[in-house]
């Protein structure tokens, strides 16, 4: 039975890594991405929420709308820190703006496509929606149902994309080739050839994490470091740390751990700490707990960022559009900024939970620290 | 089978004994109402908004028609979510966006359905092991290996597929009508044929089923393929309305233990051999309602699960508390 | 007396069934990792082995409980991660709130068991769905009370309970914390289950219930006690979880299930009657031991899923056929 | 008359333990062949490979003179078998109809035929007597009118040799009658018909010819003309029986015990009894008299609403079984199966059960009971016979478990004892022993309720009878009295007659 499903795996195996290399990675939009990374962002000063990264702006004039607006918002869900700092960002925006809004509705679809679907008909046949937000849970499931929203309203989507050129604009950072890019160019500069780095994810097959991994892999290849291992661990502290603590087992020597997000990276780091080793080169996420602890032991590390400011910029821009002011579009990169031993100190607060996400952009909002969960 | 035959309460005549199905309506029913009137949306009652509704309680309806079967007989099927989502994958990965691969891909996914159930019916009915474990088990195969070959499994639905999740002829969604084609379809069988009959004579008393002559392993197998059908259909389903499948979307929407739960809400027995589809639609009638009412108050998400474990429940207690026996 | 054949079968001991399977499997599995891994031989990577499988064995073992007296818990990961997540937010960080809130936190538990039992016990709802019913209230509980995100800090010595190993032990060398906390959790369990009135009340309740009653049994009491054990179960493995590697949102996700599979490895008959907590552990202890050789082997992580699967089904397929055998 | 039917040397062990070797068997159209033996006889395994339950080892089985081998009771039951089983094997929630008609439904155009089922169903429980509507809900039932559709789904198919095993032993005297009055139509129209039973005076009224089987053989088959009751008992334990009832106590009854005063719930009106000390209280009555009823009134299971019981004088409350227990009443329950054993126990822990339930939780797990071959003491004293009594209580005989349950109690001590049923499905030599142990524990002081279906054990046994008709106690009756009398009671004719009598 173990011969068998050994040899299943080896199949599965060199199936998935061919796969991959078909579908997450594509060297034009890596190509892209990097030179994103070093492009000059347009807009105001320190609030990265409003600028953005080169691109065309489009005309929202036939949007103009008056009075106080109804601003709905298809959420994919709140089912990680990262959307939970995303989703107050949002509602800290809205407040700020709160001369200007009516409503702002929020249905959330807990993760599931097809209820996603439901909840964006429901908000068009509910008829109180001047204009839809829509962070999609998976980008063509959702391709339809937004096709549809357009014809009856302005669209603005962020995060994950959807398949169709027909919002008036989708939001989002530079991207997964990006954060691959800064990280794992950190680490390839921090350690000779023939070093080794073990790479903790969360979960295979989604998109956003896929291009992460593929991007630094292939800069890893270039740099002549060995991936010793690519592991998913779910987001699970307790999970993180065991595979970590099996790798130190095994006896390899470890000289990084790359991450393609950072919320376990502290557990991945404790684990370095109950073998009683010094800590490896690592890149996490902007999140408390980590850079926190990145001071305290004077880590060489670095955090790169996929911010959650960009939850902020769907309600500006919604406002905008109902302004009938021209916004950046159909395509509107925000900049994605790493925290480096530099900048490091800026972001800390101590008043604010484990994974709060640094680069939240929320420090000028109504309700800052207290909405945040800060103590 | 000793039946208590002591209750002299039989003569009260109260809601209780109006048949579950019905209740169940009704409430999911008030909660609508309820809701669309006090969040003053009641454009929501109109038909596009039922309509919103009704298209709500497919994907789940489906696998949940399927479930009746498998708790009819006295077995549970857990390895639904899995299927869903291999079926979902399986079906945009041979379609490719080819109109031409919707018949054969819908076979292929047929058949994969009709392995699984039989493989999980055989497991159950004839090795005897106790299905919770059996179904989570293949449930737990299908998903490692639909996520270790998800990645070269991509694909996407034929457009003219997606279409079909998407018509609504006179104003009533097209996978609505096939839901409630195939409700019909169950209950017919249930209710109208020996099969059924042989069905619920297996789920109540097995044994007694097997002196009357009836060859019980078959129809748990036949049940737990009809439960794999169903997700199989769901499956497809999603498959054309999300137009591509990912390895989640059957955990993600924890088709599992919800499909147990309404089937349960809905008046069909853990133990066997009692209930029928008709309570399984009231029960995702019931799920659908709460859905679009959560939302149309705008609940908090995680409030949302809170309200959902107590309704959970509530639901089965109410009927479930004047069982005289003991439950565990 | 048709499922009786009306002949004397031979003899057959109740108690040991089960055990020696599932120490036979945990062995096998255990000797492979060495094979692989021939440091899994040394005491103190045995010791840390044991102290992440703690929190494993020790929700095992609780429920264990729940399915002697016939029913299931699936609220036990929901119960964990209220357990990480109250604990940080009421401890903030201060090692002087520590213990008061560890009171607390089986304050928490107790309450969850109760409601759980008297769901089942007096509103007959079939446990299967009352805590199912449960896991979606606790953990949107715990979720809506965090806001969704970790938010407070473990001080040490709370992460002590999880990750503290001792060092220079005689006889053992490095001595975990949480190893102690299993060895006595078992113990407790093994004592309560195997040495007490009250474990062969839950095994004759898990039996026949109604037999229970008609001989004195308060069946109702020792039915809630058994979600009670199980959720107070549920409490000190989040304090080891906790312990071991932090807050996280998602600390106890699916270990229901995997404690369901371990008490069913270690030979425990679902729907009740029959089990015992040496086949719990060592039914933990094997299933964790899959785990660990899986990661050494570096299968691919969705193949280990589908390989546990295969696993499950062997061990409770093996343990149907030697029971049909002796019957 | 040739034999319809024809087992030869038929074989079959478990584990390599016999439990049928070479029985040779046969039955005859239109006559009545009993089989009688002791629990573990064979019988239900002899008509189990007849069923197609069970593949036999060795032998081989004739229908019409040709040889048939049944892989599963399907098969049986095409080829003119029909079986009515001991276990009911029917379904709660679906109705008289569907249940008699399970696994033969009727079609038209491949569709369930309702009407002719309902039709077909109707006639069937007509021919049988009963007026059961067979749009009724078989949960809504009394189990002798269950035992009715279990009998109307054998007859179902045009048997050419109908089983009926143990087919009375759920119902009370009247029942029990108009079902032989059945068992002899169908005789008389030719079935072959095959009747497993342990009450005698029925086996005498029934039987053309009768075969006891023991151990696994047949002892011997015999025409009735040639058997007696003593001959039938003798071959079953294998040895005399003298005295089947054993000799009422010669003393007076002592203090009273148990005192109910105007008992009542749902179910009961106005139960007033006393038990004293030293006697055995029968309670009989019809099927719907309720007399179980009454049994669990006293053990706290349906508990009394109304009215007072005092036990030694005391009052008591028993609200639930425990708390009945705790006041000292013993309950032997009547379905040993569902209401008695811990099926996967051992026979050690069943018999310790009730001092576990009532010891601190905490305690240890012998309840009280100061050591473990103290316990083994008890078994052994009630006779117990298990290989080791470590061993799962499902293994051993019903007698044997019967016995464990007793002993349970007697460790417990109790002052009051009701049995319901003691004796229901249980060999002839196993009664004679529970009806000694009966009457050693009232010699000991205590005071026995006796609830029984069994018209001949109440009458054998009891040093009173009262006789319940509708929830209420129509009369009591001395020792000894006679069959009519307490049917008469039983059936509310004479209430009133029977009452003057008492009163004079």
């Amino acid at each position: 039975m173990h011969v068998k499903s050994i040899l299943a795996a080896t199949l599965a195996v060199a199936f998935s890594t061919t796969a991959y290399a078909q579908e997450f990675n594509d060297p034009a939009e890596f190509k892209k991405q990097r030179e994103l990374l070093s492009t000059k962002a347009e807009g105001p000063e320190g609030k990265p929420w409003e600028q953005h990264l080169g691109g065309a702006m489009v005309d929202t004039a036939k949007f103009k709308k008056d009075g106080k607006h109804t601003i709905c918002f298809s959420n994919a869900g709140v089912f990680n820190p990262w959307r939970v700092v995303g989703l107050n960002n949002m509602k800290g925006e809205a407040a700020l703006q709160k001369d200007r809004i009516q409503e702002l509705v929020i249905l959330d679809a807990e993760g599931k496509d097809d209820k996603q679907i439901s909840d964006i008909q429901s908000l068009l046949d509910g008829g109180k929606c001047d204009v839809l937000i829509v962070s999609p849970t998976t980008t063509a499931a959702l391709t339809p149902a937004v096709e549809a929203a357009c014809e009856k309203l302005p669209v603005i989507v962020f995060d994950r994309g959807v398949n169709t050129k027909c919002p008036v604009t989708y939001i989002h950072p530079v991207g997964g080739y990006g954060f691959g890019i800064t990280s794992a160019e950190f680490i390839a500069s921090k350690l000779p050839k023939g070093s080794n780095v073990l790479a903790i994810r969360i979960v295979p097959g989604v998109d956003v994490l896929e291009t992460r991994y593929s991007a630094a892999k292939s800069i890893f290849d270039e740099a002549g470091i060995n991936v010793i291992g690519s592991e998913f661990t779910g987001s699970d502290r307790a999970k993180t740390k065991s595979v970590v603590e099996d790798y130190i087992n095994r006896g390899q020597k470890i000289d990084a751990i790359w991450m393609d997000a950072g919320d376990t990276a502290t557990a991945a780091l404790e684990a370095f700490e109950d073998a009683g080793l010094p800590y490896p080169v690592i890149s996490g996420e902007d999140q408390q707990d980590f850079l926190r602890k990145w001071q305290k032991e004077n880590l060489v590390a670095i955090a790169p960022s996929y911010p959650t400011y960009q939850w902020r910029t769907p309600i500006i821009a919604a406002l905008d559009i109902l302004d009938g002011k021209s916004v950046p579009g159909p395509e509107w990169n925000l900049p994605q900024p790493a925290i480096t031993q530099e900048t490091l100190a800026s972001y800390i607060d101590e008043r604010m939970p484990a994974l709060h996400y640094s680069l939240c952009g929320c420090q000028d909002l109504p309700g800052y620290p207290e909405q945040w969960g800060a103590k | 089978m000793s039946v208590d035959t002591l209750s002299s309460g039989r003569t009260r005549r109260g809601f209780r004994d109006l048949p579950v199905p019905l209740v169940v309506i009704a409430l999911a029913a008030f909660i609508y109402v309820t809701a669309a009137l006090a969040t003053g949306q009641a454009n929501q009652i109109s038909l596009t908004g039922l309509s919103g509704l009704l298209q709500r309680t497919v994907a789940l309806g489906l696998v949940g028609l399927g479930q009746t079967f498998a708790i009819l007989v006295g077995s549970i099927d857990l390895s639904v979510a899995a299927l869903i989502s291999t079926v979902a994958v399986l079906a945009s990965y041979l379609m490719q966006g080819d109109a031409g691969m919707i018949v054969p891909a819908i076979l292929a996914c047929l058949v994969l359905a009709l392995v699984v159930g039989v493989i999980n019916g055989g497991l159950v009915a004839c090795w005897g092991i106790n299905p919770l474990i059996a179904t989570l088990s293949t449930g737990l195969i299908l998903q490692g290996a639909l996520a270790a070959g998800f990645t070269y499994l991509g694909g996407r639905v034929a457009p003219e597929f997606q279409a079909l999740a998407y018509q609504a002829p006179f104003g009533v969604p097209l996978p609505v009508l096939l839901l409630a084609v195939l409700a019909i379809v169950a209950w017919f069988v249930l209710a109208k044929t020996r099969f059924g009959a042989h069905l619920y004579a297996v789920g109540g008393n097995p044994d007694g089923a097997k002196l009357a002559g009836l060859r019980v392993e078959r129809f748990v197998l036949a049940a737990h393929v009809i439960a794999s059908l169903g997700a199989c259909v769901a499956g497809l389903y999603l498959a054309a309305r999300l137009q591509s499948g990912t390895p989640w979307i059957g955990r993600d929407g924890v088709y599992d233990l919800e499909s147990i739960a309404i089937v349960v809400i809905g008046g069909t027995a853990l133990s066997g051999g009692k209930g029928g589809v008709l309570g399984t639609l009231a029960g995702v009638l019931l799920f659908a309602s709460l859905d679009a009412s959560f939302n149309m108050f705008g609940v908090d998400a995680f409030l949302k699960q809170v309200l959902r474990g107590a309704i959970v429940i509530a639901a089965v207690a109410v009927y479930a508390v004047r069982n005289k026996g003991h439950v565990a | 007396m048709t499922a009786i054949p009306d002949t004397v079968r031979p003899s057959r001991r109740v108690s040991i069934r089960g055990l020696n399977f599932a120490l036979l499997i945990f062995v096998v599995l255990y000797a492979m990792i060495a094979v692989l891994q021939p440091n899994y031989l040394e005491a103190g990577l045995f010791m840390n082995f044991l102290r992440r499988a703690a929190p494993l064995v020790i929700l095992a073992c609780g429920q264990l409980y729940v399915i002697l007296s016939g029913g299931f818990d699936l609220s036990m990961g929901a119960v964990v991660t209220l357990v990480v997540l109250a604990a940080s937010m009421l401890i903030g960080g201060d090692p002087a709130m520590t213990w008061p809130v560890i009171v607390a936190l089986y304050a928490m538990g107790l309450a969850v068991g109760l409601a759980n039992g008297a769901i089942v016990a007096f509103l007959k709802v079939p446990s299967i769905i009352a805590t199912l019913g449960t896991m979606l209230l606790v953990n949107g509980l715990a979720l809506a009370w965090s806001g969704g995100a970790p938010r407070g800090d473990l001080p040490d010595n709370f992460r002590n309970l999880g990750r503290l190993v001792l060092r220079d032990v005689p006889l053992v060398g490095t001595l975990p914390v949480a190893v102690i906390i299993l060895v006595g959790a078992t113990l407790l369990a093994g004592w309560g289950l195997h040495r007490t009135a009250y474990g062969k009340r839950l095994l004759a309740v898990g039996d026949n219930p109604r037999a229970a009653e008609l001989a004195g049994v308060p069946v109702k009491p020792t039915r809630i006690s058994a979600f009670v054990v199980s959720a107070l179960a549920a409490v000190t493995a989040g304090i080891l979880i906790g312990g071991f590697s932090g807050v996280s949102v998602n600390a106890g996700r699916g270990l229901e299930l995997q404690a369901i599979a371990a008490c069913v490895i270690g030979g425990a008959q679902l729907l009740g009657g029959r089990g015992s907590v040496a086949g719990a552990l060592f039914g933990s202890l094997s299933l964790f031991a899959l785990f660990t050789l899986l990661n050494l082997l570096g299968l691919p992580q969705a193949l280990r899923d589908s390989l546990q699967g295969v696993i499950l089904i062997a061990a409770v397929g093996a343990s149907v056929l030697r029971h049909r055998r002796s019957t | 008359m040739t034999a319809v039917l024809e087992m030869r040397g038929i074989g079959k062990a478990f584990n390599a333990v016999a439990a049928l070797d070479a029985v040779d068997f046969d039955c005859r159209a239109g006559e009545v062949h009993v089989i009688c033996g002791e629990n573990g006889a064979g019988k239900s395994t002899l008509m189990k490979v007849l069923g197609g339950s069970y593949r036999p080892d060795a032998g081989e089985v004739l229908l019409d003179g040709k040889s048939v081998r049944f892989l599963h009771p399907r098969e049986a039951r095409a080829a003119g078998i029909s079986i009515v089983h001991q276990e009911l094997s029917l379904l709660p929630f679906r109705t008289v109809a569907e249940n008699i008609f399970t696994g033969m439904e009727p079609t038209r155009w491949g569709l369930l035929d309702r009407p002719r089922m309902q039709d077909r169903a109707r006639a069937l429980l007509q021919r049988l007597g009963s007026a059961i509507r067979p749009d009724a809900l078989v949960a809504d039932l009394s189990i002798a009118e269950q035992q009715l559709v279990e009998i109307a789904k054998a007859m179902l198919v045009d048997a050419k040799v109908l089983v009926m095993d143990e087919p009375t032993a759920a119902l009370d005297d009247r029942d029990a009658r108009s079902l032989l009055d059945l068992v002899l139509r169908m005789k008389a129209e030719g079935v072959a018909i095959i009747y497993i039973s342990h009450r005698m005076p029925e086996v005498m009224a029934i039987a053309d010819r009768v075969t006891v089987l023991k151990d696994g053989r047949r002892v011997w088959t015999r025409d009735r003309a040639d058997v007696t009751v003593n001959a039938i008992v003798t071959a079953m334990v294998g040895r005399e029986l003298q005295d089947f009832y054993p000799a009422r106590s010669p003393t007076a009854p002592g203090s009273p015990v148990l005192e109910v005063r105007g008992g009542g719930n749902a179910q009961l009106r106005d139960i007033d009894f006393v038990a004293r000390a030293g006697e055995i209280v029968g309670v009989a009555g019809l099927e719907d008299s309720r007399k179980s009823v009454l049994a669990q009134a006293l053990f706290g299971d349906a508990p009394f609403t109304a009215g007072q019981v005092r036990i030694d004088g005391q009052p008591a409350r028993l609200r639930s079984p425990r708390e009945a227990a705790a006041v000292g009443i013993g309950y032997l329950p009547g379905d040993r199966k569902r209401e008695g054993i811990a099926p996967r126990q051992s026979v050690r822990d069943n018999a310790l059960l009730t001092l576990q339930a009532m010891a601190p939780v905490l305690s240890s797990p012998q309840g009280g009971a100061r050591s473990r071959p103290e316990v083994d003491q008890s078994l052994n004293d009630m006779d117990v016979r298990a290989g080791d009594f470590g061993q799962e209580i499902a293994t051993l005989s019903g007698g044997n478990q019967q016995k464990a349950i007793i002993a349970r109690w007697l460790m417990q001590e109790p002052r009051v004892f009701v049995f319901v049923e003691p004796t229901r499905g249980i060999d002839v030599a196993a009664k004679a022993a529970i009806y000694e142990t009966m009457r050693a524990l009232a010699n000991s002081g205590r005071a026995i309720v006796m609830v029984s279906s069994d018209l001949p054990e109440i009458i054998g046994v009891s040093d009173r009878i009262l006789v319940m008709h509708q929830g209420r106690i129509a009369g009591e009756l001395p020792a000894g009295a006679e069959e009519g009398a307490v049917m008469r009671l039983a059936l509310g004719v004479a209430a009133a007659t029977v009452a003057g009598e008492m009163a004079s």
